[in-house]
């Protein structure tokens, strides 16, 4: 039993505790212990970009030093944590006045934060457990569904600092619909933005950018859509339904590891054949 | 008390030579007391026999001899290796001091040496020494020294104290891991040591000093030096035919130091030489009647060395390269050095 | 705090720490950028602007906010510079400007009762004009 | 700060420049005239890997407060690969003098190319302000050769 | 001692007087003076007449910097008797007067520099060059246009030239293309007589699939081995009919020529107009050479060529100079994922290009899709796909690749001729067209032809159906586009070919950071590379089109023509040399020297007792050795020394600079 850090995030307690639920039950089976991190707090829901900007991202920093503590990786399934805290450590590391204020605030409870690592679910998946043994782990296939794999923005950029894959043809999220017996479709929106975080204040701009998405996974013959993001999910779902047409239309748009707890025999199949 | 017996040695040493093929054996000389071997050149079956010794005390490094030992021989000489000793073996086969085709090594496992000051230091003079299992039982033969004062109970034990291995291991030995890495032309056994002690933990205290704390430590060190050239003739990277220091063109010909200046200029010039080529063997402080850790400043450039271009431990092979004759396009820069060192010490 | 001319690009270089000067004016950066046809300028129009030392235009207009923050520009930008940090800039100097965070979405948006939290958090924190 | 006295101290400083591309650097910056302290003193070598550390001690020892080698930036050697050897050894002497508690900002290597006179004048300017602040070299000079060099200056006088 | 005033250069911020006056005081100085001008006739002839009158063992010139006038003032010396190797220059012009603006502080710089090059000079001691002989044949690396060329010009002036080519054919790049700018005559057209020339030109011999081995020697006296790859196929026996290309039962292998574009079989010529036309068998793809089955070539081959045993060849033959010719290639687009190159097969490079319009290539000249082969009604040509990028970025090279505004407008304007009709873009960052003829190209490929040169890169390319969206900006209109696209061509960055680096390493050549070569000097010495006899010729220096290339790789060979025409050649004297009594044999300063100068020999010595002892010491070539000094530090003991450069020599200068009080 490989044991890491659990930053679950408030969404994951919240509007999509299935998907928290899912991922630490899917874990066990392939042989990891998620171990929630005492005291977390929510992220910020997004990286502040700026150079002189440090109070936001403190929460980041008290999560990984929390892990750098257990000497665990600390692992996010929500898309956006994981962008916040990857590059939260990215600053750490390089951004040596960044760092210096972070210790000025923090003082101890920042200890050893830069080195911690950091790790997306689908990178544990892909990383440590390795998809091949994901796939010997599968009891039900999900055959036949061709699955479109939706990455949006905050998985995959900055290339440099998320570092998850070619940020401009990514890979992982198409292996692993793979492993889990389904087909992956591959459309060349699947790394566009649906202008989830615009939702609020461009409301029709953010729908017609979830649209979009929606229209190319389709014209390349997808039957539903992975998201890893619960902002991409939200705004992706929001769009198919300000679409016209009946609802039997509509292209479902779940977690990723909604599909995993299928093929994995946790959930009850509905997705799958 | 060693892994490989007096015995075994004596057995081979007097077979080669009684064969002809070896006429001259190095090895270590029984002294007046067990504790004082020295290091012994034996042309003759029955010196071996009588004066051959392995034991506890037996910390001399033989390899450099075979420089001159075998140039007085038309056969081979017989040379017994512990696994330290084969780092400096291949160090000076890769620097052509010898020729491999007059050597005989056979390989000798070791469990450690003692350090004798540290002996010194807890029990006097020393008359005999035993070992039983992990502990050492030394007697001395006077009751003269301070920790017997302070302490009664040993005194009912008479001359006799007891000690456990790791309390009286010279401190190589302590952190010592290695493998026997000379191409031997026989083996009577090869087991080391397992490291019980991290072998940079006194570099990395000097290190954690202030700059003016470091000065002031190795002044009061180099300030004891009387320049004895000890360590430069007992280390085995020491080779040259000539040395820099009795070069008058050189610049830094120096007989002995005349003030600070000198005494540290000597050391910084011979650690700076026999970087990338010392094999970390501890001679140098071994030897050292004043007893300065000179170790300490090789075990620094080896442990930046390690650090900057990589795992490197010289003596591994014969073909290697010294990181100091070699580069890589990706190399630290100067500037950036300090930092990094600076990082890797508090990871 | 009156922050214009060449005082406001200082600032938004200081706060991006993005190079504007090796921008080349290829446009790859507004070619990629999926809010083009909303906005009023355009990211390499950001670059150009604050490297010219007058971009009070742009905190003026609300091209700021009609970023999605998508970093697509930054990233395929082949001369690193950044734009989505010069809009991140802006945001953050008229944040800043601000006493108390103006946040005001329609009423409407809270009785979807599936929001997703960071949705909410990031609006408040980023794009709350 | 050109040719002013930094509080009344001059720093004396050694630098080596190899002939290829710092020693021509250091004469574009001369050929465009920019400035820097003339307590910096060049030494012509063929190449930065000429450069022994014994020479750094040397100057040590005679008094210099300060050494600074230039050579061709990595990957642009004149022979191919003897800054690269610059460069490894003079990361572990800097790195052991450190150790030795000897100040490791009294010791520099730089690359400047050929064509960057502004480079070499900026990098003598900081160099020279940099040794101003830390003051005499005290941990490693020779007080023979200063008490000799100052007796013999003041004869002269 | 001499010193110079240099007008008001030195005079104005120096008290030259001071420093000369001073320098008389200095022990072993017996002459001290100074002058207006001491470069000039008259400069020179007080130089020459103090060394006469004197008898004066040695002098300093105080003057500008040694680059400058070093070799001057040798000359003079030499020219009254003087060994030239003992003037030593004290450099207060560019690194004191030039530099420092207060008088009192320059005057005592000038003094110090002074003295320290009095103190070297007293350990100075005469230098003589040594000589050595040349071999009259020179080696061309590359086979392209380069290498043809300069090959052709260095035969023409009557010495041997040698060309190794590492592929099947010679050729390089500029048989792939088809056209050429800006005259639009036909790349074979011009190519092919070329490369005919050279194979039949009797001083030529050609290397093909081949390469370099080792190299070993110096300027003159090169030693290379050369390794010719066995081709299975006797080069000599073959005639090229082709037969067994044809009845090769192996035929799905993407052709290289073609950019895999079409198939060629397990054996098979390149190209028709192939020099030398001879078959070659791919050993990875031969079933024969695989698996021992088949066999069908050698037996259909009349002529008997057919040889499964031949194995690599080795050749060794000596030259007096090199050529490096090794070309470039266009980048992997591996890293623009943005462009669905991945995706779909109607996104293609410029070169592929080439291939496509070519008669000869796998559509025989007809421009269609790769995917359907139908006519393209849209086509969008992208520049600068991995140029001027920023380096740290890691995805495409820094530099600009020169030649791909020319050919894009090249290519517009091929499309607009076999498809009047046809839409085409040209999305640019900037045109740039400084040739001879060349912006008046680019200008008819927008006015004749109508082609849309719009400013903006492109952002990213989509397939959508059987059509390619391009998503762009125009940065002047302001305007968003999205272009649906048949064919979509992207101008690739070029960079140097993957085998220059390795190649580099044997001449012991510098390369740049992107791996061109480097010259010896930019602008003066532009097709020398730093390493004597080692010369550059076309793209292996740096992005050049056909025009520039062809003009290089005469120079080339017009500098190679020059050194062979020499019987006898003088080498730098400041050379390192071993003192054999100190030399301990280690082997450090053969690790260290980047030029192998450095061989180990036996050698007896006298030992105390009458003996000798035979003892490993160190031998420097003299020839081969180009002085950097790197051995005469690794040596421990001292016994390397570099001459010109003593270690003494340099300390005196330390001491004498350290002495000045502070």
């Amino acid at each position: 039993m490989v044991k890491v850090s659990y930053y679950p995030g408030c969404t994951l307690k919240n509007k999509a505790k299935e998907l928290d639920k899912y991922a630490v039950r899917c874990a066990e089976i392939l042989g990891v212990e998620m171990e929630e991190i005492e005291n977390w707090q929510c992220c910020g829901g997004v990286f502040c970009d700026s150079s002189d900007e440090v109070a936001t991202k403190l929460s980041a920093v008290r999560a990984l030093a929390c892990a750098a503590r257990r000497k665990t990786p600390l692992v996010t399934v929500c898309t956006a944590c994981h962008n916040v805290i990857k590059r939260t450590l990215h600053a750490l590391r390089y951004d040596a006045v960044f760092s210096e204020r972070v210790r000025n605030y923090l003082g101890d409870e920042a200890k050893g934060a830069e080195n911690a690592e950091v790790y997306h679910y689908l990178e544990l998946l892909r990383d440590v457990v390795g998809f091949e043994t994901l796939k010997g782990k599968v009891v039900n296939e999900l055959k036949g569904k061709r699955v479109a794999a939706y990455y949006g923005c905050l998985f995959l950029r900055p290339g440099s600092v998320m570092q998850t894959d070619d940020a401009e043809d990514p890979r992982i999220m198409e292996s692993f619909i793979k492993s889990l017996g389904a087909e992956p479709v591959i459309y060349p929106m699947r790394n566009e933005c649906c202008g989830a975080y615009t939702f609020f204040e461009e409301k029709e701009a953010a729908l017609k950018k979830g649209a979009a998405v929606l229209k190319s996974a389709e014209n390349f013959g997808a039957d539903l859509i992975a998201a890893a993001c619960p902002l991409c999910r939200y705004n992706l779902e929001s769009s198919s339904k300000s679409l016209p047409g009946g609802a039997e239309k509509k292209l479902p748009v779940v977690y990723f590891t909604e599909l995993l707890a299928e093929a994995l025999g946790v959930k009850e199949a509905r997705y799958g054949m | 008390m060693q892994r490989t017996d007096r015995d075994a040695l004596v057995r081979r040493a007097v077979s080669l030579m009684n064969d002809g093929v070896c006429d001259r054996v190095l090895a270590w000389r029984r002294g007046e007391f067990s504790s004082d071997v020295s290091p012994g050149v034996f042309t003759d079956t029955e010196s071996v026999e009588k004066e051959l010794v392995r034991n506890f005390f037996c910390g001399a490094n033989l390899s450099k001899y075979l420089i001159s030992e075998t140039e007085k021989t038309e056969k081979k000489v017989l040379i017994f290796l512990r696994p330290c000793d084969s780092y400096s073996f291949n160090r000076l086969l890769s620097e052509h001091k010898f020729n491999r085709e007059k050597v005989y090594a056979v390989a000798v496992g070791c469990d450690g040496t003692a350090d004798i000051g540290k002996l010194k230091r807890k029990c006097g003079a020393l008359s005999d020494i035993k070992r039983r299992g992990d502990k050492i039982i030394a007697e001395s033969l006077y009751e003269t020294n301070e920790e017997n004062e302070e302490n009664e109970e040993n005194e009912a034990n008479g001359a006799e104290r007891v000690f456990d291995l790791e309390d009286v291991l010279s401190e190589r030995c302590l952190s010592c891991n290695l493998k026997n890495r000379a191409d031997c032309d026989e083996i009577i056994s090869d087991g080391g040591r397992d490291a019980v002690s991290e072998r940079f933990f006194e570099v990395r205290r000097i290190e954690n000093m202030s700059s003016e704390e470091r000065y002031e430590f190795w002044r009061g060190e180099f300030s004891r030096c009387i320049r004895c050239n000890a360590c430069r003739d007992v280390c085995p990277a020491c080779t040259c035919e000539k040395c820099v220091f009795s070069n008058p063109s050189s610049g830094v010909e120096n007989k002995a130091a005349a003030n600070s200046f000198e005494e540290s200029m000597f050391h910084i010039i011979r650690a700076f030489h026999v970087a990338g080529r010392c094999t970390d063997c501890g001679e140098c402080s071994r030897v050292c009647p004043q007893s300065i850790p000179l170790h300490l400043l090789n075990r620094k450039l080896i442990k930046d060395i390690n650090i900057l271009y990589g795992e490197y431990k010289s003596g591994e092979s014969v073909s290697q390269i010294s990181p100091l004759n070699s580069w890589t396009e990706n190399d630290a820069d100067p500037s950036e050095v300090a930092e990094l060192l600076e990082r890797s010490r508090s990871k | 705090m009156e922050c214009k001319g060449e005082a406001l690009c200082a600032e938004v270089i200081r706060i991006s720490a993005s190079d504007v000067g090796k921008c080349m004016r290829c446009g790859k950066c507004s070619a990629s950028c999926p809010s083009y046809d909303e906005m009023e300028y355009h990211p390499h129009e950001f670059a150009y602007m604050v490297s010219s030392g007058d971009a009070d235009a742009l905190l003026e207009s609300d091209s700021a906010y009609k970023c999605v923050s998508c970093l697509t520009c930054s990233e395929r930008c082949p001369c690193g510079v950044a734009p989505s940090r010069l809009v991140e800039a802006f945001r953050i100097i008229k944040a800043r400007e601000r006493s108390n965070a103006a946040f005001a979405p329609e009423r409407s948006v809270f009785d979807d009762g599936e929001i997703p939290g960071q949705a909410l958090v990031s609006a408040f924190r980023k794009f709350s004009k | 700060m050109q040719d002013k006295q930094i509080n009344g101290y001059r720093p004396k400083i050694a630098a080596f420049c190899c002939n290829w591309c710092s020693y021509a650097g250091a004469d574009l910056a001369g050929g465009n005239r920019l400035s820097y302290p003339c307590d910096v003193k060049i030494i012509r070598v063929p190449c930065s890997c000429r450069v022994d550390p014994i020479f750094v001690l040397r100057a040590f020892r005679r008094g210099a407060d300060g050494v600074i080698i230039c050579g061709c930036h990595p990957g642009d050697c004149h022979y191919t690969s003897g800054n690269y050897h610059t460069r490894r050894r003079m990361s572990l002497l800097f790195s052991f003098l450190d150790y030795l508690g000897i100040e490791r900002e009294r010791m520099r290597v730089e690359w400047v190319s050929a064509s960057e006179g502004a480079k070499f004048a900026a990098v003598m300017n900081d160099f020279v302000s940099e040794i101003s602040k830390l003051g005499e070299n005290r941990r490693l000079e020779d007080v023979r050769c200063k008490e000799q060099t100052e007796t013999r200056l003041s004869e002269e006088r | 001692m001499f010193v110079c005033h240099c007008g008001t250069n030195i005079a104005g911020t120096v008290d030259v007087e001071a420093v000369a006056d001073a320098m008389k005081s200095e022990s072993g100085v017996v002459y001290s003076a100074t002058y207006q001008y001491m470069c000039s006739q008259s400069g020179q002839d007080i130089i020459k007449k103090a060394i006469r009158d004197y008898e004066l063992g040695g002098i300093v010139v105080c003057s500008c910097s040694p680059r400058m006038h070093e070799a001057t003032f040798r000359k003079a010396a030499s020219s009254v008797g003087m060994n030239p190797y003992m003037v030593e220059i004290a450099n207060i012009r560019e690194q004191c007067s030039w530099v420092h603006k207060n008088r009192e502080d320059a005057t005592s710089k000038a003094i110090t520099l002074a003295r320290a090059a009095v103190a070297k000079l007293k350990l100075n001691f005469p230098l003589t060059p040594g000589e050595s002989g040349v071999t009259k044949r020179a080696l061309v690396i590359g086979g392209g246009i380069a290498g043809i060329q300069t090959a052709l010009d260095i035969a023409d002036a009557g010495y041997k030239v040698d060309i190794v080519e590492k592929s099947p054919t010679i050729g390089g790049k500029m048989a792939q293309l088809d056209k050429t700018f800006p005259t639009l005559d036909c790349a074979a057209c011009i190519l092919t007589p070329k490369m005919v020339d050279a194979a039949q030109n009797e001083n030529i011999r050609i290397f093909s699939y081949s390469e370099v081995e080792s190299v070993s020697g110096y300027v003159g006296n090169f030693t290379v081995t050369v390794k010719k790859k066995a081709r299975y196929v006797k080069e000599d026996v073959c005639t090229g009919c082709g037969l067994c290309t044809e009845k090769c039962p192996r035929k799905k292998i993407p052709s290289e020529f073609n950019l895999g574009m079409d198939n060629r079989s397990a054996v098979y010529i390149p190209f028709a107009q192939a020099v030398p036309k001879v078959a070659v068998i791919d050993s990875e793809h031969c079933m024969m050479l695989k698996e021992n089955k088949c066999g069908v070539c050698s037996k259909v081959c009349t002529a008997g060529a057919i040889d499964y045993t031949q194995k690599d060849e080795y050749i060794e033959e000596k030259y007096g100079a090199i050529v490096v010719a090794t070309g470039y290639e266009p980048i992997s687009l591996e890293r623009f994922g943005e462009y669905a190159r991945g995706m779909s097969p109607d996104v293609i490079t410029s070169l592929e290009f080439e291939r496509l319009t070519s008669a000869a290539g796998p559509t025989h000249g007809k421009l269609v899709r790769p995917s359907d082969k139908m006519k393209p009604n849209t086509v969008v040509f992208v520049q600068c796909v991995g140029s001027r990028c920023e380096p740290s970025l890691g995805k495409g090279k820094e530099y600009c690749s020169k030649i791909c505004c020319m050919y894009t407008a090249k290519h517009a304007m091929l499309t607009k001729e076999k498809y009047p009709d046809a839409e085409v873009y040209v999305f640019y960052i900037d045109v740039r067209t400084p040739g001879k003829n060349f912006d008046e190209f680019y200008r008819r490929a927008a006015e004749e032809y109508g082609v849309k040169y719009i400013k903006g890169m492109v952002g990213k390319i989509t397939p959508d159906g059987e059509r390619l969206n391009v998503s762009a900006s125009d940065l002047i209109c302001r305007k968003k586009l999205e272009i649906k696209a048949d064919l979509v061509v992207l101008a690739a960055a070029i960079e140097p070919s993957p085998t220059a680096r390795a190649l580099a390493t044997k001449l012991a050549s510098s390369m740049d950071t992107n791996g061109f070569f480097t010259e010896a000097h930019p602008k003066l010495r532009p097709v020398e590379s730093p390493t004597a006899g080692v010369f550059l010729s076309g793209a292996c220096q740096g992005p050049r089109d056909i025009p520039e290339t062809v003009a290089q790789a005469g120079a080339a060979a017009a500098k190679v023509i020059g050194l062979l025409s020499k019987e006898r050649l003088t080498a730098n004297p400041c050379v390192a040399v071993c003192d054999e009594e100190m030399c301990s044999g280690c082997s450090v300063c053969g690790n260290v020297c980047p030029y192998g100068a450095i061989t180990y020999v036996e050698k007896e010595f006298r030992v105390p007792g009458g003996r000798t002892k035979a003892r490993r010491v160190a031998s420097v070539n003299e020839a081969v050795c180009q002085g950097c000094g790197c051995c005469a530090v690794a040596c421990m003991s001292g016994a390397m020394e570099l001459k010109g450069f003593m270690s003494s020599q340099i300390m005196a200068e330390v001491d004498a600079i350290c002495r000045t009080s502070r």
